[in-house]
């Protein structure tokens, strides 16, 4: 396909080429293959930019269009690179009743940023997520790939802090 | 079809009898009920996502949607029952909910699905009193196409045509839920040469034809059936044009076996080469304008001086198979079985033929003629032998050939050949040119031109690359001098024979 | 009548005269109740439903209200208006009559068009008086129907839509 | 480098660490609270592969077990609690095409987290019950399609099936009986639309997922259109134990209609909001005193939404009188669907409580069918002016016509899963619309 001049060409590691294809061999069809593929890409590279999805057009014999349909119709794949804590509160029912929207709000106000953004130094990213299948610990919020449950605003300020320092641990 | 299994199906208490397993929404319209619906096409695969063809069937209590159902033996349906109405009229308000209602600069009012169907199926009063969803509005996908995001219903017809039929799959449905976008990744122009095809199926402004953007209002617009004049494929088209007056836009018509619901984007500006600017819209000596009736007076004495002296073998043809059947028939009938003349001229139509394949895979062939069939046929029946060009220059230059009638074509892909032979033309041959465009008679500076049809004002017969004798009946004249090349003939031949007999006067 | 008056030719005429005279002279003294008026001095006051030479309607940014979607062309009885539609030079707006004209002589001024537009773009004004040579110049233009001097700019279109405006992202159109 | 996941600890929802309270029925629970019972070696000590080694080595035909399984009239236990039984039989027994089961892991229905438990605390149980369930309708590949978010979960599975293939129950002569199976985790993206059985199939080919048009149901024409049987995860780790101790004892446990047990995951004003097994049939007044601890802070209760937030909701009255099963439920004009229970007291506001699921169905929407991608934006709109002030009488008719107009009008229920909620809410709680009449003036 006739890659318009700006998209760089990107690669897998060794590890993660190695990776796809033992995930090709998992799936009957090669498209079958595309969403873990993805998660794959975006776990290497941090995002899934144009230049991603070019190269993962490439690989499962897709248009670019059909890639980015797929890309940005779910929510956990990111076009441009998150924070390095990517704090995701969730809005829903059980966690709304217990006040994530209060933390979110108070979040937002500590670190200086609105909902959907990024710090400047690039250490957090607030998002309001939808249910996380943890209401009974609600209210919950995911960092990176960990659920951080039964917050209360003090926890939650620990919680923060310990990410500042790098190393985020259960408050 | 007629070796068809048939089955009988009640459509609103008829019972009727439909091919076995055609779709319902077919089915209906082939008999007279016309069932709303957008996402649906039969060209293209089922979506079933516009939810507008939803039917009442007998046995089922939900509304089913008509477009996903095959006709099977005793399938009863029922199309306008109250609660498919106000269904009907509830899907139809969903979509204009967010839709801008920006008509008055909208190029699809007057031929817009939302429109057609408020008008049948909506008529309600919005009670939308919240804010719309906006989203980008003039966003241009390359040279042929302009998308409107905000009008876009969503239906996909564009998105799985270009997964479908024209392969490039550079047309996709983002984002999600009504924040959905419909748009080629990052905006990028479009590829292939079928992007048009999406604006005729997009059943509302979202997708519309750069090339028509403000041009003209559709109701203003007449319609002619016609054959594409841009290759040997042959599409089935309509011509749009207004009074007769100036061609606005080429449309695919359906046609089973040639082109089905699609034509490729070369040939759907080929209408520009018969447009006002391309066109010799009056008779010309020298390019001097002059009445038509002096113009065919010149070309008989000319015509008569060489015949009389027997110099038939003098006089030179160029004819070319752009031309219908009809016209090269009547050319045959006057030039050769009344004045005798032998000498025919084309470019080597075998070696296109045999060389005619398909460019893209799928309508655009490399003969670009739209009747060569058609025309080795004629003369191949009429025994008639056709020299190259290469013989008519040598001809020309060695001064055997003094009496020339060009039979010339629209379109710049004349031009080279025509310009050959003008150059190898001695100044003093007298050159008749029958040709609807300026271009060639430029090149003839001395010639005596008479202005032809252009292909999409023609009525006649063209043979297409399978041999199909298709017709063209556009019925229009877009300039009252110009005069079709059986008239013209006809006029020459009544002329003729008046002049040897010296009786009759000349009738206008 | 008397046979005496009808013989005699000078009564009938000076009868006549008397009648006429008398008119005349009231009318001149201002007595009279005459229904010519000193035009143009003054002017017959016509109903604000009048319908005279029409009117295109500006933006309040100043520029041309219509939108060139023809439903006044279309609407026309006489089809006496000529619209050519362009791109809109301004990237907020989309569409705009680059020519619009109005032949006034095939016109009939039955305000359909008024009431065809969508956009309030153009409404009967109230001038009747256009005096012209010759009849190419009454086929008026942009210019006259939107900025002639008897109109002193209040001709300002009530339907915007300032908000969407502002909202509206550039258009990026070759 | 691929970023190593971490995880935390924390993970285990609350009441399950103590131990079954008197009301409990731990029947796919029971061994639980065993510290490692995701290792295989634990789970094989406490009987597990039993019913695989049965089915397997005696060995019971494919018909036997489907049999068992509609003898036991085990139900989904995703949302739509349709006999799995009759599911695989729906599977054709011709071998012309691949044939697949799918394992439903996308628990994305607010206030559901029961499978979580399962995932990670019991993946063998589960994926026991998948191999039984693929000899059944004959499939040699199947899929656990779990959520995205459930990162954890799904190393948990993916180590527990590495075991599995080790310890010879998966690949190539399982267990010498010729049976061939491949598994495979396939990781979701964040879309509650792939919870969605023909949604889940969508995304496991690589598309959208979005739902496809029935007919034809994923049993004759599914994954790749090919025989596909999508099961939730409660449903298979049920099998197991119907294939030990025969369906006949399964019917003993719960009610006639409502067999077995069910996993609730409750959340909420309650004081022990958590996961329980209880028997399906158990009065939701025993429920509340005996293991969910009561109301939280003595508080009165107002309503209650029993089967995850497309269920609609039940009031104080009628909760107090119905039974945990789908019969009772139903005659409550709610669904027991997948058992994800929300508890609200007197202080909730109930229209802030729809106008929140909306904001989630609207999100959540996958945007193919027309009623569902505009009547969800339109209803939250409606909802957000609603309450902030502007609140109209013909907004509750507009209210009430609009959800009228996106019921059973899609391809899948989304549309429904807003509409029936709308329509309850305004049904069985006027006042609360009514408040903010007044308030508007």
């Amino acid at each position: 396909m006739a890659t318009n001049p700006q998209i760089k060409d990107v690669q897998f590691s060794e590890k993660g080429l190695k990776e796809f294809n033992h995930l090709l061999t998992r799936y009957d069809s090669k498209r079958s293959a595309l969403l873990p593929v993805l998660h794959l890409a975006q776990g290497e590279f941090g995002a899934l930019t144009d230049d991603v999805i070019h190269y993962v057009a490439r690989l499962i014999e897709l248009s670019p269009a059909q890639v980015l349909e797929v890309v940005t119709f779910y929510h956990m794949f990111h076009r441009k690179p998150v924070g390095e804590h990517h704090l995701q509160f969730c809005a829903t029912l059980s966690c709304w009743m217990a006040g994530s929207h209060q933390l979110l709000k108070s979040t937002c106000s500590r670190l200086g940023i609105r909902e959907g953004e990024t710090t400047s130094d690039g250490k957090f990213t607030v998002t309001r997520v939808q249910c996380l299948g943890s209401c009974g610990s609600a209210p919950v919020v995911q960092v990176n790939e960990t659920y951080y449950e039964n917050l209360t605003p003090e926890k939650l300020n620990r919680l923060i802090n310990s990410c500042k320092e790098g190393k985020p641990k259960i408050p | 079809m007629a070796g068809e299994k048939k089955v009988k199906i009640t459509l609103n208490g008829k019972e009727i009898e439909v091919p076995a397993g055609q779709n319902l929404v077919d089915a209906a319209k082939d008999n007279g009920v016309e069932i709303p619906h957008y996402c649906y096409h039969p060209g293209l695969s089922v979506a079933g996502q516009c939810r507008m063809c939803l039917v009442e069937q007998e046995g089922n209590p939900k509304l089913q949607i008509a477009c996903n159902m095959k006709c099977s033996d005793n399938l009863k349906i029922t199309t306008n029952s109250e609660k498919v109405t106000s269904a009907v009229q509830s899907s139809l308000e969903m979509h204009l909910i967010n839709h801008p209602i920006d008509c008055p600069i909208c190029d699809q009012a007057g031929e817009c699905g939302l429109q057609n169907y408020y008008m049948k199926h909506g008529k309600y009063h919005s009670e939308m009193r919240e804010h719309k969803v906006n989203k980008e509005k003039v966003v241009d996908l390359g040279d042929h196409v302009v998308l409107d995001k905000e009008r876009c219903i969503l239906c996909s017809r564009c998105v799985r045509f270009t997964q479908e039929v024209s392969k490039t799959s550079d047309l996709g449905i983002f984002q999600r839920g009504d924040r959905a976008i419909i748009g080629t990744y990052n905006d990028e122009s479009m590829k292939g040469n079928y992007q048009v095809n999406t604006v005729d199926i997009c059943p509302v402004g979202a997708l519309t034809s750069k090339d028509f953007r403000f041009e003209q209002r559709v109701w203003f617009l007449d319609e002619a059936p016609s054959v594409c004049s841009g290759c040997s494929q042959g599409c089935n088209v309509s011509v749009h044009h207004k009074k007769g007056k100036h061609i606005y836009r080429l449309k695919p018509r359906f046609n089973e076996q040639v082109n089905k619901w699609w034509m490729c984007d070369k040939g759907r500006y080929t209408y520009k080469e018969s447009n006002y600017d391309k066109r010799l819209s009056s008779a010309q000596l020298g390019g001097i304008d002059l009445p038509f009736e002096e113009a065919i007076q010149a070309w008989t004495t000319d015509l008569k001086v060489l015949l009389a002296m027997e110099r038939s073998d003098e006089v030179g043809v160029f004819v070319s198979p752009h031309h219908t059947h009809e016209e090269l028939k009547s050319i045959i009938e006057v030039l050769v079985s009344q004045f005798g003349i032998t000498k025919f001229y084309a470019e080597d139509i075998d070696a296109m033929v045999k060389a005619d394949a398909p460019i893209d895979g799928f309508l655009y062939r490399s003969d670009a003629y739209p009747n060569s069939r058609g025309f080795l046929k004629v003369f191949q029946d009429k025994k008639i032998k056709l020299h190259s060009v290469n013989d008519l220059t040598a001809a020309l230059s060695k001064g055997s050939i003094n009496h020339l009638v060009m039979f010339i074509p629209e379109g710049d892909r004349i031009l080279p050949v025509t310009g050959k032979i003008a150059r190898a033309m001695k100044p003093d041959t007298f050159v008749v040119c029958l040709t609807p465009q300026k271009g060639a008679t430029d090149q003839f500076p001395g010639a005596l031109s008479l202005p032809s049809l252009s292909h999409y004002e023609k009525t006649g017969t063209v043979t297409n690359h399978m041999g199909l004798e298709q017709s063209m009946m556009a019925g229009f004249k877009m300039f009252k001098e110009s005069h079709s090349v059986q008239e013209i003939l006809g006029l020459l031949s009544s002329r003729y024979s008046d002049a040897r007999h010296e009786k009759g006067r000349v009738g206008t | 009548m008397s046979n005496l008056e009808s013989r005699s030719y000078l009564i009938g005429i000076v009868k006549g005269l008397i009648t006429t005279g008398g008119h005349f002279f009231r009318n001149l003294l201002g007595f009279g109740n005459r229904p010519t008026i000193e035009y143009p001095e003054k002017r017959r006051n016509y109903s604000s439903r009048f319908m005279g030479v029409h009117i295109l309607t500006k933006k309040k940014s100043g520029e041309i209200a219509c939108t060139a979607c023809m439903l006044c062309a279309t609407n026309c009885p006489a089809e006496c208006i000529h619209i050519v539609a362009a791109e809109s030079p301004n990237p907020k707006v989309e569409k705009y009559p680059a020519v619009y004209e109005i032949d006034l002589l095939r016109c009939v001024f039955c305000g359909f068009c008024e009431e065809a537009c969508p956009v309030d773009a153009i409404r009967m004004g109230r001038d009747y008086e256009v005096p012209e040579l010759s009849e190419r110049n009454f086929v008026v233009g942009i210019d006259y129907l939107m900025n002639r001097p008897s109109l002193q700019n209040k001709n300002i279109s009530v339907f915007h839509e300032p908000e969407r405006i502002a909202k509206m992202p550039e258009k990026k159109i070759a | 480098m691929i970023k190593h996941t971490i995880h935390s600890k924390n993970m285990r929802p609350l009441a399950i660490d103590q131990k079954p309270l008197a009301a409990e029925r731990r029947v796919l629970l029971e061994h639980e609270h065993i510290p490692d019972m995701n290792k295989i070696d634990v789970y094989a000590s406490k009987g597990g592969y039993e019913a695989l080694k049965k089915v397997l080595k005696t060995p019971m035909t494919p018909d036997q077990v489907i049999d068992e399984v509609k003898a036991s009239n085990l139900r989904g236990r995703g949302g739509a609690g349709f006999p799995t039984g009759n599911k695989w039989s729906f599977v054709p027994k011709t071998k012309d095409k691949p044939h697949y089961l799918l394992c439903n892991a996308d628990e994305s229905e607010p206030g559901t987290f029961k499978d979580r438990v399962i995932l990670e605390k019991l993946p063998h149980m589960m994926i026991e019950g998948m191999i039984i369930g693929s000899y059944a309708i004959g499939a040699a590949k199947s899929y656990v399609y779990i959520r995205g978010e459930y990162q954890y979960a799904a190393e948990v599975i993916h180590n527990a099936i590495q075991e599995a293939y080790r310890a010879g129950f998966l690949g190539k002569n399982i267990l010498g009986s010729g049976f061939d199976h491949d598994m495979t985790v396939h990781r979701g993206a964040g879309a509650y639309i792939c919870g969605e059985e023909t949604g889940l199939i969508s995304s496991l080919e690589g598309k959208k997922g979005w739902p496809k048009l029935k007919p034809p149901f994923p049993a004759v024409e599914g994954y790749l259109r090919c025989p596909t049987v999508v099961n939730n995860v409660e449903t298979l780790a049920a099998v197991p134990w119907i294939i030990n101790n025969g369906g006949a004892a399964y019917t003993k446990l719960g009610t006639a209609k409502s067999t077995g047990t069910k996993l609730w995951s409750v959340s909420g004003d309650v004081n022990r909001p958590g996961v329980y097994e209880v028997e399906n049939g158990i009065s939701f007044r025993v429920f509340l005193e005996d293991i969910l601890g009561g109301m939280k802070g003595g508080k009165k209760l107002k309503a209650m939404i029993p089967g995850g937030s497309s269920a609609p909701i039940m009031t104080a009255e009628e909760a107090m009188k119905c039974t945990l099963d789908y019969e009772s439920i139903a005659s409550f004009g709610s669904m027991l669907g997948s058992g994800g229970m929300i508890v609200l007291d007197e202080t909730r506001d109930l229209v802030q409580v729809l106008k929140n699921l909306s904001e989630f169905y609207h999100d959540e929407s996958c945007g193919q069918c027309t009623p569902c991608r505009e009547g969800t934006g339109w209803i939250e709109k409606i909802l957000h002016s609603y309450t902030e002030g502007e609140a109209h009488r013909e907004d509750l008719k507009l209210l009430d016509r609009v959800s009228n107009n996106m019921m059973g009008r899609t391809i899948c229920v989304l549309a429904d899963s807003i509409a029936m909620p709308v329509q309850s809410y305004m049904k069985k709680f006027p006042e609360e619309f009514e408040r903010y009449l007044k308030k508007a003036g």
